[in-house]
């Protein structure tokens, strides 16, 4: 699975689609859904920074059989990219919140909407 | 050995073709319906990959894979039998 | 002895491969979501089944078949449980299965 | 299998909300397969308890609070697609000057990297260097993402329950639990009509074993994929499917708020209680060595008991927010309902 730059690219697409659901659509949810793509995007980049070609995922082996050591792919970013996972949902659960109690208090989770109410009033 | 490869392939064209269908499919039913395929055909590919590298103990993925799927599924279909259904299904259950 | 265990892991996993492929056209091409949900979910089982099982005829007896096992099990009891949820919950939601007529689309589809 | 992912991703500007939540499980389940693929199986594993179930069942509680329908059509924005498309020529000049993916002398894998795959084994003397690196080497860093999550649950219930609470002691005794007469149950949680039978069954079949195998996780993580973060989630998992074939009021006789809050906290303060153990043993905070006679015992110990302390908190908070946004939904429904009477 090695081809040059390919997962950077996709990394790169799957940014894009992220930022541009944040930023084009004004239901809330929506937005969150973009941050979560966002998010994903960046583990991808992470993890695929991480690998290397050849190597195989970093946990002991213990019984080598053809006398070679394994090649490791790289521990760290596996160890930033799943604690951000974990913490990366606990903020968009704080984020859906936000947005439940946005729909209380305005009736609505509709950006520009909450924007024009506030004008209005 | 070549037939995990195989396997390996046919998985992936089923998932692309659930994948289709959850794209194009009339209804919601179907989304969950192709989620729930990709799913589990998720877990059929995690025990192909791990075979096909080499290292076989990382079973407890697709275990989990089978657990969570299952529970998406379910929630999904709790939110639909039960949640407000609006705008998503032509007809209501009840007429409150 | 592990000529005869790898051919009957090639059959297997054929097998299963010829069933994912087969389903999942089914899944694409059948006409009304009660028959889709019967081409998922024979692929859910047999499938997972004909491929784990080919799996562990590989592993050997180790900790590696147990936990093929336990997924096996696991998706025998998921599996259908999901359909039946599915199909009863769009049933129970109106949706009508289409008895007859296999052109007309439309009838099924949602105004989303 | 890339161009599998890219392809999903298009498709997440449908319009309806539901679909989208849908596809992003979809796509969390293909974002796994990939990371599997590229080694990183605990990020995996973590990716497919985290972003395929529990978010889902986030999005999908939000969206039964808050209705599935976006307002306005999909219209193309202008000044967005600049920017995004700015921002993603200058990644995509910026990928030139990138190293070529999976060489083994990339910058990255130069620094602490080589430092960690050689020595955890003989340091720590845990199999699985992800979660050597996570519990010990880099103990602050995890200790400081637990507080987050902690937090995170904290405000969630802040947010979500504050006003629950008072509405809830005026309403609690007239708003009766039978719901046959309206015919609609209440939400997530309302509660199974007969025909759930089968989803019954096979739920108390599958919780305990789901238990058995989150403490595996758990208390196998230094040797496999697993650990405290995921073990959490699963057992978090297993709770909510509780919650959700039963009803949050079986689920809060399991375990009920109080409990959650109670767990939350004990997670983070277990996590720098062993910090601070080993400091008044005579060691640096977090530093493992000090608590038991042999370094490497006393890290095994360690990264145990902080992987408890992960798990804890994990699950704890898990819990909170899963029991805020439904507990939610029933208030809301209790209250329509009480209008309509």
């Amino acid at each position: 699975m090695s081809f040059g730059f390919f997962n950077y690219w996709v990394f790169i697409i799957l940014l894009m689609i992220g930022l541009y659901t944040v930023m084009s659509r004004s239901n809330l949810v929506k937005k969150m859904i973009g941050l979560s793509l966002f998010q994903i995007s960046v583990f991808l980049f992470y993890i695929s920074m991480g690998k290397i070609s050849g190597g195989t995922a970093p946990i002991v082996v213990e019984n080598i059989t053809d006398g070679a050591a394994p090649v490791y792919s790289n521990p760290l970013p596996h160890v930033l990219i799943l604690t951000a996972i974990v913490v990366g949902i606990a903020t968009t659960a704080l984020g859906l919140s936000l947005v439940v109690r946005i729909r209380e208090s305005f009736g609505t989770i509709d950006e520009e909407e909450i924007l024009e109410m506030k004008d209005g009033a | 050995m070549m037939i995990y490869a195989i396997t390996a392939i046919a998985i992936l064209i089923s998932i692309a073709l659930a994948l289709t269908r959850a794209i194009l499919g009339p209804t919601s039913y179907d989304r969950i319906l192709s989620a729930n395929a990709i799913g589990t055909k998720t877990v059929l590919l995690i025990g192909v990959m791990g075979f096909l590298a080499g290292r076989p103990d990382f079973l407890d993925l697709a275990l989990v894979y089978a657990l969570v799927n299952f529970i998406g599924t379910l929630a999904v279909l709790k939110y639909f039998k039960f949640g407000t259904l609006r705008g998503t299904l032509s007809k209501p259950a009840d007429n409150s | 002895m592990d000529l005869i265990l790898d051919i009957a892991t090639w059959v297997l996993l054929l097998a299963g491969s010829a069933l994912l492929l087969i389903t999942g056209l089914g899944l694409l091409r059948l006409p009304d979501l009660y028959t889709r949900i019967h081409a998922g979910g024979m692929a859910d089982t047999l499938a997972t089944f004909l491929i784990f099982v080919g799996l562990s005829l590989q592993s050997g007896f180790s900790l590696v078949s147990v936990k093929l096992l336990l997924v096996i099990v696991f998706i025998f009891f998921t599996s259908p449980t999901a359909s039946y949820a599915l199909a009863q919950a769009s049933f129970v939601a109106g949706l009508k299965p289409k008895l007859d007529g296999f052109g007309d689309r439309d009838q099924t589809k949602e105004d989303a | 299998m890339l161009l599998l992912i890219a392809g999903t991703m298009a498709v997440l500007l449908v319009r309806n909300l539901f679909v989208a939540t849908m596809l992003l499980g979809i796509v969390s389940f293909t974002m796994a397969l990939i990371f599997i693929s590229l080694d990183a199986v605990d990020v995996a594993f973590t990716e497919a308890a985290v972003g395929a179930g529990i978010s889902t069942v986030l999005y999908i509680g939000t969206l039964a609070l808050v209705g599935s329908q976006e307002k306005d059509k999909p219209r193309f924005a202008a000044g967005p697609m600049v920017i995004c498309l700015a921002v993603g020529a200058v990644l995509y000049y910026a990928t030139y000057e990138m190293p070529r993916f999976g060489e083994a002398d990339n910058p990255v894998h130069t620094h602490v990297a080589p430092r960690y795959i050689e020595d955890s084994p003989t340091e720590i003397g845990v199999p699985n260097m992800v979660t050597s690196v996570l519990a010990s080497y880099r103990g602050y860093d995890t200790f400081g993402e637990t507080t987050v999550i902690f937090t995170a649950g904290i405000g969630v219930l802040l947010i979500l329950r504050q006003r629950r609470r008072r509405k809830n002691e005026d309403d609690e005794t007239d708003v009766p639990l039978d719901e046959g007469k309206t015919g609609r149950k209440g939400s997530l949680s309302g509660l199974g009509s007969e025909h759930d039978l089968i989803p019954h069954v096979i739920a108390k079949l599958l919780i305990p074993f789901i238990f058995v195998f989150a403490l595996y996780v758990q208390f196998h993580g230094d040797y496999g994929p697993g650990g405290g973060f995921q073990a959490g989630v699963i057992f978090a998992a297993g709770i909510i499917l509780y919650a959700l074939v039963f009803s949050l009021e079986y689920a809060r006789h399991v375990i009920n708020e109080k409990a959650i809050l109670l767990l939350i906290s004990a997670g983070v303060l277990l996590y720098g209680g062993v910090g601070v153990a080993s400091m008044l043993l005579g060691g640096n905070f977090l530093d493992y060595n000090v608590l038991a006679s042999d370094p490497v015992a006393g890290q095994h110990l360690g990264i145990l008991l902080v992987e408890l302390g992960v798990g804890i908190t994990v699950t704890a908070a898990m819990l909170a927010i899963f029991y805020a946004f439904v507990g939610r939904a029933d208030l809301i429904a209790a209250k329509a309902e009480q209008e309509n009477n």
